[in-house]
């Protein structure tokens, strides 16, 4: 069985950018408090969803729980050499360098992009596997959009233990089944409409299979409409990478 | 077709001729210098060209096919030369080849591939630090594509592997050398950039459900302190 | 080159390019039907050219490539187009492809090789203490790609084996005979790799110009003279 992995979507830093984005934050200024509070609300869904790839994220998390004390102690008395040192310095520094990359690697796609355009002699024929850079997953948002969208389903669904033995009956395979079958039918599916009044075992290994099949470019997933769900899509280009 | 050509007396084979054959014959990009001493070894001419000479010659080539509406281009990528159709054919040969439209690597992928390309040689904890994850998986596939090669090991405690980018990722993002990458902008000219466009922000901040209204920044910034004076650089709607 | 037909916007796609581009980037002839087909197709007309049209376009291409003094071709071959260069160039591709095939030998067969080449007939034990590693694999290998042939055994005690460069050899390398050989800065070239001691391969080249020669006035090796040598070669640390 293919497992997700975070690593295959966006990473902490991603995440830490979004909130700042989100709200209206300078980004030189970040409100530890409330950003670790957010950032947290994603950690704790993502662990309760057994996510691989965690780990990196709780890093950020115990990260920004140690600045956010760090902020509460009285400020240290300026030295006259050394600066006033912000706790946040560290953070804002990875995030700006982080940037930088981000945006470099964003140009570069770009420049893939164009030289791909152009055909060289013979390039038709060599095998997909040499030839063929991984395309770029198909997900016209981030996978925090969709855990976000998730959290909001799971509102009000009673809690799982009560669930513990239908939690065996929904696995990801099984519910990638079951989204191909939807997908047969109807060419586009709300993932809120789709798992309404289902328990919540039934809501999570249905949002791993939607993971997997996005990864795997099945499926195309957007939100532009609604922050508090999303909608699923075949591919139709019948990608088989 | 009257191809022929006489071979001997009065048989002129330019140095543009044999750039323009071995471009387009060649499977990899051909180096200058190898055009150059194929084309003195073999026209019995002892002064080998120049790289001025071949420069003038490709762009004299390019002119051509321009003027004369031809569909090919001779490219410097990965140090060498190579030929390639122009992009306003694409349509068609993606449509004869059945090809994917455009492509493009995973988000992961291309940060991966990017630290690497500016950092080179890098090991995959200088990769982790910027990214702030594991990048194993990422660096794997990316050996697998044969955009990245191990190029040795870092003298450092553990002997970790260095990382470095391939000829072929310089020819598949078609870059003439590592001169020739994009440049690596500072965060804070790019936070302060208003030709910075919205797509581009969007992009950087993985934010795909907002809209972005960017605020035309103040661009002096003090970019050793941080400063709460600062006024908002990333912006955007909440919703 | 007529026949212009709007793509998109501002994007003048001709049936000659289409050819064209087809002609060039397919790795098999491309019928005339394929190309009507395609470009009937994207170019959103409804009228697909017909078989007239597309020999003017070919007409077309090859006037011009001509006249532009153009090594490149379209050919009508096994019922499709193809692009090939002229016959005027093909001595230049020939000793590319053989230069080519040369290269893509790795450094040590590319080592044993010119010491053999250079000191032939060579025992293994000649070949070792110059290359300071075990030679037993490459020279095998060499064997195997015809590249090298055994001569016979020396009048020494243990009567090793004697190697010596074969016929292929010289053609693979475009040499005309032994005396032929590469000199120094061609060696270089065809070693192709930036990381091979440079001054190991002037000792090389150096000592196998004169032993050469020296060979053909008395078949002895001297050896104080390859003991000397071989402390100089051993230095690098290569290998």
């Amino acid at each position: 069985m293919y497992r997700v992995e975070l690593e295959d979507f966006e990473g902490p830093l991603d995440l830490l950018l979004l909130l700042i984005n989100r709200r209206e934050i300078d980004i030189f200024d970040i409100p530890i408090a409330q950003i670790t509070s957010e950032y947290l609300s994603y950690v704790e869904l993502m662990e309760s969803i057994n996510l691989d790839g965690v780990a990196d994220y709780i890093y950020f998390a115990a990260l920004l729980i140690s600045i956010k004390a760090r902020m509460l102690l009285p400020k240290p008395k300026i030295d006259a050499e050394e600066e006033d040192l912000d706790p946040r310095q560290q953070l804002v520094d990875q995030l700006l360098e982080y940037i930088r990359y981000k945006d470099v690697a964003e140009a570069l796609n770009i420049q893939l992009e164009e030289r791909s355009q152009l055909f060289t002699r013979g390039q038709a024929s060599r095998p997909p596997e040499a030839d063929t850079p991984e395309q770029e997953i198909l997900v016209k948002t981030t996978i925090f959009d969709l855990i976000n969208a998730l959290r909001f389903v799971l509102e009000g669904v009673p809690d799982e233990e009560t669930y513990a033995i239908s939690r065996q009956e929904h696995s990801v395979e099984g519910q990638s089944e079951f989204l191909r079958r939807v997908l047969f039918t109807e060419k586009r599916v709300n993932f809120s409409n789709l798992v309404r009044g289902q328990t919540r075992a039934f809501i999570v290994a249905t949002f791993l299979a939607v993971l997997e099949m996005v990864y795997a470019q099945e499926i195309l997933v957007s939100n532009i409409y609604d922050d508090n769900t999303f909608v699923i899509e075949r591919e139709l280009s019948g990608n088989e990478y | 077709m009257s191809t022929e050509k006489k071979i001997g007396f009065d048989n002129r084979v330019s140095l543009a001729m044999v750039l323009e054959a071995l471009a387009f014959a060649s499977e990899t990009p051909v180096s200058v210098d190898q055009v150059c001493n194929i084309y003195a070894e073999l026209s019995g001419d002892d002064a080998i060209p120049n790289e001025k000479a071949v420069e003038d010659a490709l762009e004299t080539l390019n002119a051509s096919f321009e003027k004369e509406g031809h569909a090919l281009r001779i490219h410097t990528w990965a140090g060498g030369l190579r030929m390639a159709t122009t992009s306003a054919v694409a349509p068609f040969l993606e449509a004869f080849f059945r090809r994917e439209r455009a492509r493009r690597l995973t988000r992961p992928l291309m940060e991966t591939l990017a630290i690497i390309a500016y950092k080179q040689p890098s090991t995959r904890a200088e990769i982790d630090a910027i990214r702030g994850v594991d990048s194993g998986y990422s660096i794997r596939k990316l050996l697998s594509l044969n955009l990245v090669a191990i190029t040795g090991r870092a003298e450092v405690a553990g002997r970790p592997m260095l990382y470095a980018t391939t000829n072929r990722f310089l020819e598949e993002f078609g870059i003439k050398d590592l001169n020739g990458l994009p440049t690596l902008r500072e965060a804070e000219e790019l936070l302060g950039d208003t030709n910075f466009d919205q797509e581009r922000l969007r992009l950087l901040v993985a934010d795909g459900a907002s809209s972005i209204d960017q605020k035309v920044a103040d661009n002096s910034l003090d970019d050793t302190k941080i400063s709460s004076q600062q006024e908002l650089l990333l912006e955007s709607k909440d919703q």
